[in-house]
């Protein structure tokens, strides 16, 4: 009955400053959101090929190519003691929501004035930011509408045949909303700091860059949250963090380095947690600058990456170099045979030597440890491509801006990382790299059978034909003309009390539901 | 004096827009506040939509217009991050920082001044050389070492203190404490050095041989000439109490306008930064007003008598 | 125009700001308020009067170190500005000043011997130095240092050394006007007649004029061929020296010539009530008179205007009034 | 050295007083071996080219020199040993009985404190007045140093008065604790001279109605002989002379103080050159060997620089000096070579 | 202190008592200063011959000995200081860090004073607006938090070791244009530089000539309080990530990295700890030291 309160400390809240799935695009936010919101159709996140589960919706089955019914939950309850039903699901994938209608987006252009403090209204409904409304785009690129074929049943449909539409509804950012709530809030950035979802947890109190407070949902349909008040608390340093843990401050710390693991774990009432996640590390290449125009060198470059030492020195084996950019949770669409070029200083070498390079200065762009370990990992890469001949600096940058910038000077190399917020290639590969993804769009590659192979792969229906285009897609993205060269898995550590049994997620959530939370007796 | 006020003011008014003016070209220039704040990973059409959203699209001096047009409307505008006013998000922090630095200034002047004054007295002795020494040791320690020592003494090994966080009072020990011994490192070299020189003057001579003790002729006639240089350093040390310290305020994730200063710029939130800024040009000018006024109230000859000039 | 200085209605006032209040009220100093005098070429004219009466301003004013605010100075024949022009530059040849305070007057992280070729440098950059320091070292015999000085700093001096040091980089360039500000003040007995010996010999070789001022009425007669005495920025009375000293006109010349302590010899002061003259309420009608023992009901209406005669001039109501002289 | 007995005790009597200052790596003598008396309602004049000691004696004699002074001798307050004696005490006779006033009003005076409040703390260190009675106590004195209005002046800050009022200030501070013995640092140097006659008016009144006894510091010789009863004279960190102020003025016998007297110019008369004493005062640390003045002296012969003369009576009056020559000096002599000349280049 | 003798010259008049010879060589050399002079002097080897004393390149990784501690503390000699967390030689990066970290601290200490002591002498010499506005530009960057600067520049002109000498040299430069216009003020209105105007001097002549050398002691007294700071200021960027940039090492860098190690191998962090609080205790001592010298009135 004395349910314990429980503070979590974390790196960042939320990057963006909101509490909205379609605002919030950095993995950071999915570690609250998983307490406050649920999707129709979820994940058993703790398992490690995280096999789909019933969500908010008991059923779902495929009317078609493009259609795909569900059945929801009875009883579910929001944060506002409403139950949740069909309008609710159909109002989260709206145009309403997504920001997408016509007076929505005139007003969001006339409202475009630079820092003066009046937001964009008008009369019926609220304005969203308008990067909500292009991210809502990209989640749904081709969602015709969502249907409420009765109370406790909906259906999703597409303009195009859509094999990946069941993932799309499981996917981060399709997490149901309460219509009411959303309507009665008086802006959407009032909305943003309150939301009412679902989930085990509500909002009390939000202070970005500072604390989230939540307490419990004794209402949740999943049974009565263990924890009384979940505090996420931002502690930016990370020897804070661990001072905090160990000083008795703090229940949980995230984003523990592999460095300080031992230092943690040696301590025998605490213990860390954690392992690889959705999350891919990569270096990515601009094919249209200075030596990097030369296929081979990007080649060589692949070849010379250590990645097996990198894994093992700075995650202590933590981790693992997975094969190529995709997860074993597509299912069918995993490719197990491929592999991630071979660390092969000869073959690496020679392949400068047979290059047209000669000694030109090859940049890496590297931020100050945006990605855990990234500098230690950029200096580590750098000492093998001198060694296979290659003249590379790094050059630290500040920000994402001066990543990306053309300007002053040439782009050859930076860092980057790849997630699959739903289990299909579409979900990364396409979503990254083909014509929309970031990498074309900031002109960095391009390749022209790539692209056409990116169609096929986003309309077939076929698995095969998509396996196929995958197969070849990853062919000359990693290695034929490579686009970018994956470095390892990304993992996730997270400190907590040895007293308390509870496992992380891949997917970066944290879930304190009663059935991955428990305060257990010490051994001893 | 009315003019000698309006004066300053037009100067204090012209550096703040110097500041403002001089950080808009900055912060625009440098960094991408869409990329910042959506990340990397945000669809590259997320990123258009938000740079037309804040007008980020418009040529630089249209944005620098339309925000000082803003300005002197009275409207210090919205943080793009979190789309409420800049002000409201800077006064909440305010509170918090006050809350670190004020009683971090009075520990400066606590433990500097006598120390300061103390080491004066004995020029040259072990005292002074103890005192002085701690004192450049305690500024020349990097402040996040020190905060981190302290924490891991105080709340790992001792577990008397928190290490981090704003819930309680005593979660502010910690803070106060490092900041107030490297202000107080500053201050009491400053303090000795004004005692020093005020020793040599010869009323301090007239002052014994009126019969005053040592102890006296310190506290009734040294201590108050002494106290005008000191001023000028505490001067410069109020202006950046709103400022707050943003390592510290890191090291002990202090919610203070520090850290809100840091995550600001690292977003490029342009009105969230110019509203630190402007609060802390006006805390500066407004501190040096009143440290110039102290100065009159400490030394009367400063009352009157500025320069002459031919007329 | 035959002297080789003519100072006309000269006048220098300065906006102060008085005290009390927090920033004081704005008043208005009157420094130098009016005077006229000449010194022909080769020629001591002696200033006297009290501190703060502007005879420091009148030699800046002569120097054109400051404007003046009304009135004119020429130096043979040409106008004296005070803009510090290359023109202005070119002047400072000829018109050099020595100081009061000789360790003040000179650059103490500098050796002396380059400092006295400094006027050298500056005016004549194109001599080779070798000639420089021929120059120099003739200078310094001449003030009486040794050529070995030129090596020493200036607090490795004696006062009296430094002030000769000064003195040699003033007659550097063969200057035709000296300006002595208090030029022993600041020095003892025994070397105040080193100096006075000294700048009397050296007068007597080159013949350069001087305005000599100080408030000491016995340098003042030792030096000069006529005197001055000021008060409140204006000349109360003129003349040669031992008329001015031995039979003074102006009561307050009378005060000032009984108030110098002789050695040996006790005599009655006339001791003037009163505070010290302030510049910024210079008094109506004759400043001097809320001092002056025998002010008349004339002394606070009118001012006395410095009537000139046989070469003795005095601004008195009592000097130019003959029934009062003659009832005295 | 005779010990010299009045018919009166002295008020306070300098014996053998020697200061040593700290230069770093060692010690110099500033004060070599100082002997002076100073009798009640006696006004003692102190003579000497700037740096000769005159202050330093006096400074040394109260405990006013700091840390770096190492004084030597005995320094009796009435018959009582005070040098060195515990500060608690020395404060207490610290403007209670000797009271000092010092050069440059201006400096000396606290900038930050009321002129009456200044007044006020020496009332109440040595009166224990304080209030209203120091108020009123206060302003008789301000009264009583010729200052107009002085109820009001109470309340002004030392720098809005001129030099000469805040040189009565300080008279006033030192009248305060009704001192036996005021000693005068040139109290008028940087005065002017209708100023300078009013203050030192000032003085001799207040002398003959208190009837304190005074020392006057000062190298103004006009100012010795107006108000001093007896006159030392100083050179190099010693007395070389010591006579009544009239004996002093009208047949000096060290020859130093005879160059002084003839250095100064004169105001009536004809005009003549000046006799300047040529050469410069030593540095402590660079005196010549036997008397320190021989190398600037027209009279000295080779004795005169192998031995250290000491006070000698000089006949006709109380009347001594340390010089070798004196009867030689007295005739006027000069030494057979005119030594001056190659001694002019003393080190400075 | 104690007598050793008193000797009255025969050959002098003078007479002089000597001091403890040891006594009177620590008075004028105190023990402090001297161990801060031996710091320096060693600093001045390490920045002439870094390369040269190093044991190994400060480049040079093992990833295989990582993190090892220093001898004593379960290391070997093979790395006297432990290794980082890249099995990087500590000894060898602190070497060459020390020798970053001075040559910025030394040349932008020297921009700074150039810069400094060019304004106040231009808000000396004109007064007026020129001063006005002089004075502004001091106001403004004591107001601006640093950071921005340093971000300003490292966006604009990437991040060189020249740029970021370039930057700290904007770091401090307020307070000495104060100073240098304070006293050049008050020196121009003292007897020697009016002197000097009086003969003719052109500006030049009268601020290079004779203010500069005049105030220069306080100036150099006033950057050696600068030095420490730069040092300082550059880990304070560190930490923020906008200091000295990988694979260069720097004092302030190598603090700010290794802070993250400050429980799990704190020596990548305490001995460029210890190298700044020695450096910068051993300039400001000297720089006290140097002051008190100066200060005619403590002579
Ligand atoms: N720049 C200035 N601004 C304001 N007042 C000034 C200035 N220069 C001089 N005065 C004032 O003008 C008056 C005359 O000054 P000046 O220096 O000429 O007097 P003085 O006769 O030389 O005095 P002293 O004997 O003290 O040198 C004084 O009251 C002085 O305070
Ligand atoms: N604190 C000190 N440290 C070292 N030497 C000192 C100190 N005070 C005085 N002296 C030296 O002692 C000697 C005598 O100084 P004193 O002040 O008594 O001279 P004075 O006769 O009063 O001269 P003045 O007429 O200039 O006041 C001088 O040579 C001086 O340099
Ligand atoms: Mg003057
Ligand atoms: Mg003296």
């Amino acid at each position: 009955q004395d349910r314990p309160h429980i503070t979590v400390a974390v790196q960042q809240i939320v990057n963006a400053g909101a509490l909205d799935v379609l605002r919030e695009q950095s993995n950071v936010g999915a570690r609250v959101f998983y307490s406050l919101f649920e999707t129709l159709i979820d994940y058993d996140r703790q398992l490690p090929d995280l096999p789909r589960k019933p969500g908010l919706a008991t059923s779902w089955k495929r009317i078609d190519d493009r259609t795909v019914e569900l059945t929801l939950r009875q009883g579910v309850k929001f944060h506002n003691g409403d139950t949740m039903t069909a309008d609710d699901v159909v109002f989260t994938f709206s145009p309403e929501r997504f920001g997408t209608l016509p007076e929505q987006i005139e007003a969001q252009k006339s409202g475009a004035q630079l820092f003066t403090s009046t937001v964009a209204q008008i009369t019926n409904g609220k304005v969203p930011p308008p990067e909500v409304a292009a991210v809502a785009r990209r989640a749904w690129p081709n969602l015709d509408r969502v249907e409420k074929v009765d109370d406790m049943t909906v259906r999703f449909i597409s303009e195009v045949p859509d094999p990946t539409l069941e993932g799309r509804i499981s996917r981060y950012g399709a997490e149901i909303l309460s219509k009411r709530a959303y309507e009665e809030a008086p802006t959407w950035a009032d909305y943003a700091r309150h939301p009412v979802g679902t989930g085990p947890y509500k909002v009390v109190e939000f202070k970005p860059d500072n604390v989230l407070v939540l307490a419990a949902h004794d209402d949740y349909w999943g049974g009565k949250p263990p924890i009384a008040e979940l505090r996420f608390v931002v502690v930016p340093e990370v020897a804070s963090r661990v001072n905090g843990l160990l000083s008795g401050e703090y229940d949980f710390i995230t984003d523990v380095p592999p460095d300080q693991i031992a230092l943690i774990d040696d301590e025998p009432k605490f213990d860390v947690v954690g392992g690889p996640i959705t999350n891919h590390r990569l270096m990515v290449f601009d094919k249209n600058n200075g030596p990097m125009k030369d296929v081979k060198v990007r080649q060589a470059m692949t070849h010379a990456i250590d990645r097996d030492s990198i894994v093992e020195a700075l995650w202590g084996n933590r981790t693992k170099v997975p094969a190529g950019l995709q997860w074993e949770y597509y299912g069918d669409m995993y490719l197990s045979d491929w592999k991630v070029p071979e660390y092969d200083m000869d073959l690496a070498r020679k392949l400068v030597k047979d290059s047209s390079y000669n000694g030109e200065p090859i940049i890496m762009r590297v931020l100050n440890n945006y990605y855990t370990n990234q500098v230690s990992t950029a200096q580590i890469n750098a000492e093998s491509f001198r060694q296979i001949g290659l003249n590379v600096q790094i050059e630290m940058k500040e920000n994402w801006q001066q990543i990306f910038d053309t300007e002053s000077g040439p782009r050859m190399v930076r860092d980057w990382s790849n997630s699959a917020p739903f289990p299909d290639p579409v979900a990364s590969i396409v979503n990254q790299h083909c014509q929309n993804g970031q990498q074309q769009q900031v002109g960095e590659w391009t390749n022209e059978e790539f692209n056409a192979l990116c169609i096929r792969l986003e309309t077939s229906t076929d698995l095969e034909t998509r396996r196929a285009a995958f197969r070849r897609m990853l062919e000359i993205a990693e290695r034929e003309d490579p686009a970018y060269t994956v470095l390892h898995q990304n993992a996730i550590f997270y400190g907590k009390r040895a007293d308390i049994a509870w496992e992380p997620s891949a997917l970066q959530s944290m879930d304190f539901r009663a059935d991955n939370f428990a305060i257990v007796k010490p051994a001893n | 004096m009315m003019r000698y006020f309006l004066s300053r003011l037009l100067r204090a008014l012209v550096t703040v827009a110097l500041i403002v003016s001089a950080a808009f070209v900055v912060l625009r220039l440098s960094g991408d506040p869409a990329i910042a704040i959506l990340g990397p990973e945000a669809p590259p059409e997320a990123f258009e939509a938000f740079r037309a959203a804040w007008g980020l699209d418009q040529p630089l001096w249209v944005q620098y217009l339309r925000y000082f047009s803003a300005i002197a409307h009275g409207d210090l505008g919205l943080s793009m991050r979190d789309g409420r006013p800049a002000l409201d998000l800077v006064l909440e922090r305010v509170p918090d920082t006050l809350l670190i630095t004020l009683p971090a200034l009075l520990l400066n002047m606590l433990i500097g001044i006598p120390a300061g004054i103390w080491a004066a007295l004995h020029r040259n002795t072990v005292i002074d050389r103890a005192i002085m020494t701690v004192s450049v040791m305690g500024f020349t320690v990097p402040s996040f070492v020190m905060g981190l020592v302290l924490a891991l003494i105080f709340a790992v090994r001792l577990r008397w203190l928190p290490s981090g966080g704003s819930d309680t009072l005593w979660h502010a020990v910690l803070p106060i404490v490092t900041m107030g011994v490297i202000g107080a490192a500053v201050i009491a070299r400053f303090t000795r050095s004004a005692m020093l020189e005020t020793l040599g003057q010869p009323y301090i001579r007239t002052a014994s041989a009126k019969g005053l003790l040592w102890h006296q002729v310190i506290i009734r006639h040294a201590l108050p000439n002494a106290a005008i240089p000191t001023l000028t350093i505490i001067g410069f040390m109020v202006g950046s109490l709103v400022a707050g310290a943003v390592v510290v305020e890191s090291i002990f994730s202090w919610p203070g306008v520090g850290r809100l200063l840091v995550t600001a710029v690292a977003n490029r939130d342009l009105a969230v930064v110019q509203v630190i800024l402007l609060l802390i040009g006006f805390t500066m000018v407004g501190a040096n007003l009143v440290v110039d006024m102290a100065y009159g109230w400490v030394d009367p000859r400063l009352r009157t008598g500025r320069a002459a000039k031919p007329a | 125009m035959t002297a080789l200085l003519c100072v006309r209605g000269l006048k220098r006032h300065f906006a102060i700001r008085r005290p009390g209040g927090l920033f004081g009220k704005p008043a208005t100093l009157k420094a130098v308020d009016g005077l006229d005098f000449d010194i022909p070429a080769g020629r001591t004219l002696g200033l006297v009067g009290e501190s703060g009466c502007g005879k420091s301003t009148t030699a800046r004013l002569v120097l054109g170190l400051v404007p003046p605010g009304a009135g004119e100075v020429r130096f043979d024949g040409a106008l004296v500005t005070a803009r510090h022009d290359a023109a202005w530059r070119r002047q400072r040849r000829r018109m050099q000043m020595i100081y009061q305070d000789p360790l003040g007057a000179l650059d103490r992280r500098m050796k002396v011997g380059e400092q006295i070729g400094e006027p050298i440098v500056i005016h004549e950059p194109a001599l080779p130095a070798p000639e420089r320091a021929a120059r120099v070292a003739d200078l310094m015999e001449q003030v009486g240092l040794g050529a070995r000085m030129a090596e020493r700093y200036p607090h490795e001096l004696s006062g009296g050394q430094r002030q000769r040091v000064v003195i040699a980089r003033a007659l550097a360039l063969d200057p035709a006007l000296l300006v002595c500000d208090e030029p022993v003040s600041a020095l003892d007995v025994s070397i105040q007649a080193q100096v006075l010996n000294l700048l009397d010999d050296l007068r007597a070789r080159t013949g350069f004029a001087a305005l000599f001022i100080s408030h000491d009425l016995k340098v003042v007669r030792q030096m000069s061929d006529r005197v001055a005495v000021m008060y409140l920025g204006r000349i109360v009375e003129e003349g040669a020296p031992e008329e001015v000293f031995h039979r003074p006109l102006h009561p307050y010349t009378q005060a000032l010539v009984s108030a110098i302590p002789v050695p040996g010899r006790k005599r009655a002061r006339i001791v003037l009530e009163g505070d010290p003259p302030n510049p910024v309420d210079v008094p109506s009608g004759c400043p001097f008179h809320p001092r002056c023992p025998q002010a008349m009901a004339v002394c606070s209406r009118e001012v006395p205007r410095l009537a000139r005669d046989s070469g003795r001039s005095v601004a008195c109501h009592l000097a130019t009034a003959p029934a009062v002289q003659a009832a005295e | 050295m005779t010990e010299h007995f009045d018919e009166l005790k002295p008020l306070v009597s300098l014996r053998g007083l020697t200061v040593d200052f700290d230069t770093g790596r060692r010690f110099v003598r500033a004060l070599h071996g100082v002997d002076l008396d100073v009798h009640r309602g006696e006004t003692l004049g102190i003579v000497g080219e700037s740096g000769c000691g005159k202050s330093i004696t006096w400074l040394a004699a109260t405990g006013l020199l700091d840390a770096r002074a190492r004084i030597r001798g005995s320094v009796k307050l009435a018959g009582e040993e005070i040098l060195n004696a515990p500060a608690r005490r020395l404060a207490r006779l610290r403007g209670g009985r000797i009271a000092l006033i010092f050069q440059d009003p201006s400096s000396a005076l606290n900038p930050v404190h009321r002129i009456g409040r200044q007044i006020g703390e020496a009332l109440w260190l040595h009166r224990g007045l304080r209030g209203k009675d120091a108020r009123r106590e206060a302003t008789r004195l301000l009264e009583r140093v010729g200052i107009s209005n002085p109820a009001q002046r109470l309340r002004d800050y030392p720098h809005e008065l001129s030099g000469g009022m805040n040189q009565r200030v300080m008279i006033a501070m030192a009248l305060a604790g009704e001192p036996e013995l005021l000693i005068a640092d040139e109290p008028t140097t940087a005065l002017d001279a209708t100023i300078q006659a009013q203050i030192l008016d000032l003085l001799g009144d207040l002398r003959r109605e208190t009837g304190m006894a005074m020392v006057l510091i000062s190298h103004d010789l006009g100012v010795v002989s107006d108000i001093c009863d007896r006159v030392a004279v100083m050179y190099c960190g010693r007395v070389i002379e010591t006579a009544g102020a009239t004996r002093l003025f009208s047949a000096p016998a060290h020859p130093y103080s005879i160059g002084l007297m003839r250095a100064l110019p004169v105001i009536d008369g004809p005009r003549v050159r000046l006799d300047a004493i040529p050469g410069t005062v030593p540095a402590p640390d660079a005196l010549p060997p036997g008397c320190t003045f021989a190398p600037r002296c027209a009279f000295a012969d080779d004795a005169c620089s192998g031995t250290l003369p000491g006070l000698r009576p000089v006949p006709g009056g109380d009347h001594r000096a340390a010089c070798l020559r004196i009867e030689a000096v007295r005739r006027g002599a000069l030494p057979p070579e005119g030594r001056v000349e190659h001694a002019r280049e003393v080190p400075a | 202190m104690t007598l050793l003798s008193t000797d009255t010259g025969t050959s002098s008049g003078s007479v002089f008592t000597a001091k403890n010879r040891l006594g009177a060589f620590f008075e004028s050399w105190p023990p402090g200063i001297l161990l801060a002079l031996a710091w320096l002097a060693l600093c001045a080897v390490l920045v002439a011959f870094a390369p040269h004393v190093a044991p190994y390149d400060y480049l040079a990784m093992d990833l295989r000995a990582r993190l090892t501690p220093p001898v004593f503390f379960g290391g070997g000699w093979a790395h006297p200081l432990g290794t980082d967390e890249l099995g990087r030689d500590v000894l060898s990066r602190l070497i060459a860090s020390v020798r970053i970290s001075l040559v910025i601290a030394f040349l932008s200490t020297l921009i700074a004073a150039s810069l400094g002591v060019t304004l106040g002498f231009l808000a000396a010499w004109f007064r007026g607006k020129v001063e006005q506005v002089v004075l502004m530009l001091i106001d403004a960057q004591a107001a601006m938090p640093f950071m921005i600067i340093a971000l300003a520049m490292l966006a604009f002109l990437g991040n060189s070791l020249t740029l970021l000498v370039v930057l700290m040299g904007f770091y401090g430069w307020e307070r000495i244009a104060r100073i240098a216009r304070g006293l050049a003020i008050s020196a121009a209105e003292q007897g020697y530089a009016t002197a000097v105007r009086d003969l003719g001097a052109t500006p030049w002549r009268i601020y290079g000539r004779h203010i500069l050398p005049n105030i220069a002691s306080t100036l150099i007294v006033s950057m050696t309080l600068n030095f420490p700071e730069v040092i300082l200021l550059e880990s304070g960027l560190s930490f923020l990530g906008l200091g000295v940039q990988p694979p260069m090492s720097s004092l302030g860098n190598m603090v700010g990295y290794g802070r993250d190690y400050i429980q799990s191998a704190p020596w990548i962090m305490l001995a460029p700890a210890a190298a700044i609080v020695l450096t910068t205790l051993s300039i400001s001592m000297l720089g006290d030291w140097l002051r008190d010298r100066f200060d005619p009135t403590l002579r």
